[in-house]
């Protein structure tokens, strides 16, 4: 139950901001140095691994991958002695949106727009490329009934996608005790109000365009409350930040929806992982949410780590990671997994991917090296 | 006179005959009701006597809970249960744990030097924790009371295998002394004035520790002379007492002739040395001082450490363990020099850490091996049974994967006495072992037997 | 106005000629079991006792009940135990408890405004609460869950069975809307006067009784105004004339004496303006024992307070006498008990009962206020409160006598399944 | 009528009050108001001994404040000269008996982590409303030990509900040193096990330093207790050798016992077993804390544990020590499995009867739960009659060492009856009388509060309470009471960690 909860008093950057045009990024999007890389075991991310995987890329994009892919003449080819992976994809990210993400003034922002409060170069970004996470979605904090609309971003350079989600806390998060909503029934009826009369981007989440994120909160009962709402109306999207989501799985698969897992911790742990394996075996799609900078970047390998402890397959958790974030997300088309036409979103490691025990060697976004393991030889460390 | 046999008094003057561990207080088989035909062999593709060796086809032996013998081509004697796995390797130990001690026990702030982890021990908790770190291959945890207060008095390492009473979860009754320095508590950084004197505090307490065992050395040494001059002075009084006798009637006699009062000898003897005041604090610093107890620093930030470190330089046999160490590297020269350990918590922190724990990195386990320092993992009471999970972390960020493993069984034994009865698998070890079904440390590793003290205690049927 | 008679005849058929069955005696002749096979058609479940406290009045010995499809199918007394059948000793109908207080504190009202009389409470109903399993155990079967007092309207009430699917809406009981109100000092415990720049939306109306008593009659005023102007309409005014036409029970919440006193008042004055008449039930009244003419007057039933030993109770310390219930049944009126939580221990539905006993109530008007007035005050009597055949089978079975000190629940069945086994 | 507060605990006994009551020793004493030699009779529908079977149309007679004969009415004359209370259509039960509380004080809990000198006489308060709901429920004879908030806490009394002074209301004066297993408020069990343990090494080391002393022939301590004015004369002038299970200091003969220091020697007496220790344990781990502690130190025997509803994990410990108990208020406990996260009630009550363990109830507020209402939890949840009312009689009576003293009706105990209206377990009976040490002292019919509580008008020409007096309630917030979510989210993660 909720008694005075603390609010965060920061204000949002409103969307009347004038439109920037392309976001700042470090690295200039596009002409990226042509390169090709041969890993023991290249992970394209649909589950198959080809070992000696060649691939190679140019101006950002990847042109070719397989076993004997050809290297165009006086390209540079770099040899790895380790895997190779797409880059990793957290769901529900707050990194770079210092301070900016929730303002607790309004219950319902369905039109501020996280994209502009994304700092690519600010120090807790920076920490995820060292995690080899190359993409995340920037959503705000929960704490007001609709927080606004989520942006997909790449570590360090520009966003990618402007409106992924529409964040609706329809739990207890939603609520303040000292403006409307302060009951989950109000709560209720307010989006109900909301999306059976939509308008603006209420109406394109009931036409299906613009995904939901709904945070269920913590109990059973507000996660169906969270589940039955988004049947109602149609919507699509994830579900979040509920660690008791292993029960309702089939409900979940009813409803079309997908999960993003929030953090393995020493408490609530044991019911994130029976949550993550009753997932997988309803086929019901999930990816994993971080929440940086309080929750470390490296607890996105580990919880996926703590859930193959359990039993999940390692494929399994390495399309979590990758692909199927990226599908959840809306851009399966520019990242997620190492295939042609897709950005060169990739990471070199020591080892298994999906093994926290190996290390990130190297990460390269949009074929840019943007994070090297600082060691006496350079390249491979084995 | 009776001396209380608490003192430190007792063992110096008995000398150091009884080394701590070798008395009965540590009860290896004590657990397992053994019989005689307890007997246990262990056959596995590659058994892992001590990181970094590994013995290949190999099996193992274990009567009454003690590993007698290891070897490749042993045949099984016949009556023996037999277990067969991939990989078999020592339990995990946490030595940086609370799984056993009661909540409020460990964040207590009242405790001193003095104060014991034992009386904090709750054997009454749902087995349902127990089991999990057991399921996790974790078999033994050092516990501490007071584990952010200034003076945690005295830890225990404890058995995580169930057991009926608080005799039964003891590995070791004192397995150290405890302190804290600048530790947040309660979500409440600490004051900054107290950390500065803090150091200097602690340093002068091991000091008193060592001038009370000084002071009761020369206590004991002075009653053994004073003893033997009074034996001496009573013979010689014994052997010239006719002469006295004579004299004495005649001085009777004179002075009734010149009717004067007879005055007796005034007999003086030097006075019996003085008992110098029991103090139970300075009894647990002075054991502390004379390296019979390893003595653990909560520390972290660097510019304490480099305090602390010059403070203790002049306690030769002090024996001191970093717990923590955040800023560790800024010191890893001196810890090398002085073979300090370092017990790293390998959670990934993130930006609402404790104060103390600003600047964690990741990578710290590793740089500190790599500078050569004797680096081991604890959970700080963050549950033992994540802690082989966050052990891969390590590993992921440049720790050596047998460092690694020796940071959760040699090093552990090592630091705290214990090397002969745990930490590896070799002869006359406590047969606390894990069977695996893939290499140690790794995810997709399932751990597939736990034995502790030779009792199969998780088996592949019994998973709950 | 057709609703409330009908009500009461129901009520006084069951009150007026009590069985007596002097308290702590026992009735010496126990029937003969007649030897008879059973051939009836397959039940779910066959239950046996030595006494089946049926609530209309009757009391039937060596009883053997039969449920199908969670309902009962049979019910036939003097009968030995056939083999293998659950036996105890006494049966009643599972008990219900209309003032359980089993919501989600904060979260269950909605506080932004002082009146809002269409939000439902079923929203905020956390069905995983251990509450529920803990007062299915002490044999209440079902509950009337209502928002937290710290509206002057909280909206609309929502009965739940203590046992059942894991929807708040398969479980929903369809009877009789429920209007909460709460009149008192707790409606406006939060509020402060708007002194300098008012903070937050708690600076407003009411801060005292008038105002709170303000709020009331103005929402009512301005619902009906409503259908004449539509600029005075405002959500839940039309909760407001259902509740003014008698098709909503409305629950007033009001301890003291001069609460109370105001809730009828507000009834009386509705009726004057010939608005309509409120079907009033007071939760909590404590005090009714003081004036109960205004009470028999206004048919209001009174759902009384859990049994205290000081006699204080409540935030506006209302002194609750131990012979309330006794009293009150005596004036002619209809009374419910209620437990206000399910605690371990003696704090239980089953010991109020034996509490109002104490006060002087008898056995049977005891078992009525706790199984078919509150069956009644929720438009169910059709489906719970008596054990009778085609009634759900929601049982409470005893090892002893019901209500004594020194028996207690030990099995309950609920829609015809065993929740807790006695065995 | 409001209760001022009257002295705090903590003001030190004047010495001579001390003496008085240390000489009458440990002696049961009647101090009957009654004069010795006046009768006292009461005729009853029904005659309760509990130990043995019910005399319908029964006659107690009691004289000089003690039950002299109990019978059916055919063959037990009623001396002429006694007062005879007629009430065939009630019936007599044995006064009820409180084994502990801490209720009836003016603050039941002190300050001071050590403090064995404290006695709880200074802060009984007579008139405490406590008493008299006592009497309404039946409680005749009541142990009044000091809270647990305490390490070593004061020497407690019994008395009985019913005097204008501590002095009338005296049953025994020395009932036994409060001792508390659970960590007083600001400490943990290993700092509160540490506390406790050196109190006693204090003790041995002071007695130790006394001998020392004397062996050096310095009267240090002589001359100090004439300076604090400690009286050497006659038992207090002469040593004794140290007795006791636990330790000895050898040489203690030498040392006159007047001279032993006033804050160590209630300690002493307890090692020596000369004073009954009661210990609260909050947990099943404070138990073994407690037997540890007592039977190291010499008093097993005398030691009962007081304990909270948690401490029925450890009753194959207790059932070996051997020691009774007196149990929580709360007689069933509910405890969340932390794996299944469902709910297992547990009735405490039955897990020590099955032990065999010898253990009494207390109350759970003064009056309509009182010892009665736990007697009739206990019958619904299983016992016999016999087996509920010997908790609330025989047994505690057993436990404070007044075993046919008081909670029976037998020939030589106190005269303390009950005259109910019916089965005093059932709910709608009621206390019609109560004669203490054969004295009428509560009659229903004058009885204006539960008049006031049962018909809520107040009797016209008494004048209407203004305030109500507070009854202590046992208000201890259980932790499932409150909006109980899914528990387990926030449990601790190894349940010890922070």
């Amino acid at each position: 139950m909720r008694t005075q909860r603390s609010m965060h008093t920061k204000a949002l950057l409103l969307a009347s901001l004038a439109f920037v045009a392309s976001t700042p990024a470090s690295a200039t999007s596009g002409e990226g140095d042509a390169l090709a890389i041969r890993a023991e075991k290249l992970h394209v991310g649909d589950g198959t691994v080809i070992e000696n995987g060649i691939v190679v890329f140019e101006a950002g994009v990847i042109t070719e991958v397989g076993k004997a892919a050809p290297v165009p003449k006086g390209m540079v080819l770099i040899e790895h002695a380790g895997h190779l992976s797409a880059g990793l994809i957290a769901l529900r990210e707050h990194a770079g949106a210092v301070g900016e993400s929730n303002d607790t003034t309004r219950a319902v922002m369905d039109e501020a727009d996280l994209a502009f409060a994304y700092r690519p170069n600010h120090s807790e970004v920076q920490g995820l490329l060292e995690e080899g996470i190359t993409t995340f979605v920037l959503a705000p904090r929960p704490g007001s009934l609709v927080g606004g609309l989520c942006a997909v971003a790449k570590t360090g350079s520009e966003v990618i996608s402007r409106r992924a989600y529409l964040s609706i806390c329809t739990g207890a998060n939603g609520l303040t005790s000292n403006r409307f909503p302060t009951s989950l029934q109000g709560s209720q009826a307010e989006l109900e109000r909301r999306f059976s009369w939509p308008r603006g981007v209420f109406a394109r989440a009931v036409k299906g365009e613009l995904p939901v994120m709904l945070d269920g909160g913590s109990s059973r009962t507000e996660v169906q409350h969270a589940i039955s709402f988004a049947r109602r109306h149609g919507l699509k999207g994830i579900l979040v930040g509920s660690t008791r989501l292993g029960e309702m799985a089939a409900k979940i698969r009813a409803a079309g929806l997908g999960v993003a897992i929030s953090n393995y911790t020493p408490s609530t742990g044991r019911r994130v992982v029976e949550g993550a394996l009753a997932l997988s075996e309803m086929q019901v799609p999930f990816g994993f949410a971080l929440g940086s900078p309080n929750g470390h970047p490296a607890n996105l390998r580990l919880t996926a780590a703590a859930c193959i402890r359990a039993g999940l397959k390692p494929s399994d958790a390495l399309r979590s990671l990758t692909s199927t974030a990226a599908q959840l997300a809306g851009v399966a088309d520019k990242v997620g997994s190492v295939q042609v036409g897709l950005a060169a979103d990739l990471v070199l490691w020591s080892g298994e991917p999906t093994d926290p025990g190996s290390r990130v060697m190297a990460v390269y976004v949009d074929g840019d090296e943007v994070f090297r393991a600082e060691d006496d030889e350079n390249g491979d460390d084995q | 006179m009776h001396l209380p046999e608490t003192t430190l008094a007792s063992v110096l003057l008995v000398g150091a005959t009884s080394g701590l561990f070798a008395s009965p207080a540590f009860s290896s088989a004590a657990t397992s009701p053994p019989t005689q035909g307890d007997l246990v062999a262990v056959r596995a593709h590659k058994l892992h006597v001590s990181p970094g060796k590994v013995l290949e086809d190999a099996t193992l032996l274990i009567r009454a809970g003690v590993i007698v013998q290891v070897g490749n081509d042993l045949e099984v004697p016949e009556g023996a249960r037999l277990i067969e796995g991939d990989v078999v390797c020592a339990g995990f130990m946490d030595p940086w744990g609370s799984l056993g001690m009661n909540a409020a026990a460990t964040v207590d702030m009242a405790t001193n030097a003095a104060t014991s982890a034992i009386d904090g021990v709750d054997p009454y908790l749902h087995p349902w924790y127990r089991n999990r770190a057991l399921a996790a291959g974790v078999t033994a945890v050092r516990v501490q009371a007071g584990m952010v207060s200034a003076r945690g008095g005295v830890g225990a390492m404890l058995s995580t295998a169930p057991a009926d009473d608080l005799e039964g979860m003891i590995l070791l009754k004192d397995s150290n002394a405890a302190a804290g320095l600048g530790l947040s508590s309660r979500g409440n950084p600490p004051d900054v004035f107290a950390r500065i004197s803090a150091v200097d505090k602690l340093v002068g307490d091991i000091n008193k520790g060592r001038e009370y065992s000084i002071t009761w050395a020369k206590y004991a040494h002075d009653l053994e002379a004073w003893n033997k001059t009074i034996a001496e002075a009573e013979a010689k009084l014994e052997k010239d007492f006719k002469k006295a006798k004579k004299d004495r009637d005649k001085e009777i006699a004179e002075a009734k002739e010149k009717d004067k009062e007879f005055k007796e000898e005034k007999y003086k003897e030097d006075k019996r040395p003085k008992l110098p005041k029991l103090d139970a604090e300075d009894a647990v610093m002075a054991r502390v001082a004379s390296g019979e107890m390893p003595l653990v620093v909560t520390i972290h930030r660097a510019a304490e450490m480099r305090e602390l470190l010059k403070g203790t330089a002049k306690f030769k046999r002090l024996r001191l363990v970093i717990a923590g160490g955040t800023e560790a590297e800024a010191v890893a020269d001196q810890l090398v020099a002085r073979s300090i350990p370092v017990i790293v918590r390998p959670a990934p922190l993130g930006a609402n850490r404790p104060d103390e724990y600003s600047g964690h990195n990741l990578a710290l386990a590793g740089r500190l091996a790599d500078a050569g320092v004797r680096v081991l993992l604890g959970s700080s009471g963050g549950g033992s049974s994540d802690l082989p999970l966050l052990a891969t972390l390590a590993i992921g960020h440049g720790l050596d994967r047998d460092k690694a493993l020796a940071a959760l069984t040699t090093e552990v034994a090592r630091t705290f006495d214990l090397s002969g009865e745990l930490g590896s698998l070799r002869p006359g070890r406590r047969a606390d072992l894990l069977v695996l079904d893939g290499e140690p440390l790794l995810p997709t590793t399932t751990v597939r037997y736990v034995l502790c003290a030779g009792r199969v205690l998780i088996s592949p049927d019994s998973r709950d | 106005m057709i609703w409330t008679p009908f009500l009461h005849a129901a009520c006084l058929t069951l009150c007026a000629p009590p069985l007596q069955d002097a308290p702590g005696a026992e009735p010496q002749e126990p029937e003969a079991p007649k030897a008879e096979p059973a051939v009836t058609p397959a039940a779910d479940l066959r239950l046996h006792a030595e006494r089946v406290y049926t609530g209309t009045g009757e009391i039937l010995k060596n009883a053997l009940i039969e449920v199908r499809d969670g309902k009962i199918s049979s019910l036939r007394p003097g009968r030995s135990a056939p083999e293998g059948v659950l036996q105890v000793k006494a049966i009643t109908a599972g008990m219900i408890d209309l003032s359980a207080r089993l919501h989600s504190n904060f979260n269950s009202v909605e506080q932004s405004t002082e009146v809002q009389p269409h939000l439902d409470v079923a929203g905020s109903v956390n069905l995983y609460d251990k509450r529920f399993a803990r007062l299915a155990r002490t044999g209440v079967t079902t509950i009337l869950v209502n928002p937290l007092d710290r509206n002057v309207i909280g909206g609309r009430g929502v009965a739940l069975k203590t046992h059942g699917p894991m929807e708040v809406e398969a479980r929903r009981l369809k009877g009789r809307p429920i209007l909460r109100g709460a009149i008192g000092s707790e409606p406006s415990a939060a509020n402060h006067a708007a002194f300098g720049r008012p903070t937050d939306f708690y600076s407003r109306r009411p801060t005292t009784r008038m105002g709170v008593e303000w709020e009331w009659r103005k929402a009512f005023f301005d619902a009906v105004a409503a259908t004449r102007l539509p600029e005075k309409d405002f959500p839940g005014a039309e909760d407001l004339r259902e509740a003014l036409a008698g098709k909503r029970t409305v629950m007033i919440q009001a301890w003291t004496t001069q609460d109370i006193r105001t809730a009828v008042y507000l009834d009386e004055e509705m009726q004057r303006e010939g608005f309509g008449d409120l079907d009033l039930v007071i939760d909590a009244g404590a005090e009714a024992w003081k004036e109960p003419a205004m009470l028999v007057r206004n048919s209001t039933i009174v759902v009384l307070p859990p049994h205290t030993a000081r006699g204080r109770v409540g935030s506006d310390g209302a002194f609750f006498a131990w012979n309330t219930a006794s009293h009150l049944v005596e004036q002619g009126l209809t009374i419910c008990l209620s437990a206000h939580g399910a605690g371990p221990g003696p704090a239980t539905l089953g010991h109020q009962a034996g509490f109002a006993m104490r006060g002087g109530l008898s056995f049977d008007q005891a078992l009525a206020a706790v199984t078919s007035a509150p069956a009644a005050v929720l438009g169910l009597s059709e489906r719970l409160g008596v054990i009778a055949e085609g009634m759900d089978a929601d049982l409470a079975l005893w090892n002893g006598r019901p209500f004594a000190a020194t028996s207690r629940v030990t099995g309950v069945v609920i829609d015809g399944a065993i929740v807790v086994d006695p065995r | 009528m409001i209760q001022q507060p009257t002295r705090l605990l903590q003001r030190i006994a004047q010495t001579h009050l001390a003496l008085t009551l240390g000489l009458l020793g440990c002696s049961f004493l009647l101090s009957a108001q009654a004069e010795a030699g006046e009768k006292y009779a009461v005729r009853a529908g029904t005659v309760h001994t509990l130990a043995g079977e019910a005399i319908p149309n029964g006659v107690i007679v009691i004289e000089g404040g003690r039950i002299t004969a109990v019978g059916s009415a055919d063959d037990v004359k009623i001396p002429w000269d006694a007062e005879v209370l007629d009430v065939p259509h009630l019936e007599a039960y044995p006064g009820f008996v409180e084994a502990h509380t801490s209720s009836g004080m003016d603050r039941p809990n002190e300050s001071v982590a050590v403090a064995p000198f404290l006695n709880v006489r200074d802060s009984i308060d007579p008139v405490a409303f406590y008493f008299e709901d006592c009497l309404r429920s039946g409680i005749t004879t009541v142990n009044v030990q000091q809270g647990n908030a305490c390490v070593i806490g004061a020497v407690g009394m019994v008395v009985k509900p019913r005097g204008m002074t501590v002095e009338e209301m005296l049953v025994r004066p020395r009932s036994g040193l409060k001792i508390s297993a659970a960590p007083k408020s600001g400490m943990s069990r290993a700092t509160q096990a540490q506390t406790l343990r050196a109190a006693f090494t204090g003790l041995r080391n002071h007695l130790e330093d006394l001998v020392q002393q004397k062996r050096n022939g310095n009267d240090y301590s002589r001359r100090e207790a004439l300076y604090q004015g400690r009286d050497l004369s006659g038992e207090r002038g002469k040593g004794r050798a140290m007795m006791s299970k636990g330790w000895t200091v050898e040489g203690l003969e030498l040392v006159p016992r007047g001279e032993v220091d006033e804050k160590q020697e209630p300690l002493l007496d307890l090692v020596e077993g000369r004073v009954p220790a009661w210990i609260y344990c909050g947990a099943p781990m404070d138990v073994r804390l407690a037997i540890e502690l007592a039977s190291d130190n010499g008093f097993l025997e005398r030691t009962t544990l007081v304990l909270d509803d948690s401490c029925w994990k450890a009753a194959d410990l207790i059932a070996e020590a051997g020691v009774s108990v007196v149990l929580d208020s709360t007689l069933v406990r509910t405890e969340t499995d932390p794996k299944t996260e469902e709910e297992e009630e547990i009735f405490i009550p039955g897990v020590f009867k099955d032990k065999g363990i010898p253990f009494a109830l207390s109350s759970r507020n003064s009056s309509t739960e009182s010892l009665w209402f736990q007697a009739a939890m206990c019958m619904a949840h299983g016992f016999t009659r016999a087996e509920a009312m010997a908790a609330i009689t025989a047994t505690p009576a057993k436990i404070l060492g007044l075993e046919g003293k008081v909670g029976c009706l037998c020939p030589g105990a106190a005269g303390n009856v009950l005259l109910t209206s019916g089965d005093p377990l059932s709910v709608t009976s009621f206390i019609e009388y109560v004669v203490i040490d054969g004295n009428l002292v509560y009659d229903r019919s004058a009885d204006i509060r539960t008049q006031h509580l049962l018909e809520g008008v107040v009797p016209e020409g008494t004048e209407s309470h203004a305030e109500e007096p507070e009854v202590e309630e046992d208000t201890r917030k259980k932790a499932g009471d409150e909006a109980g979510d899914e528990a387990g989210d926030e449990a601790g993660d190894d349940g010890g960690s922070r």
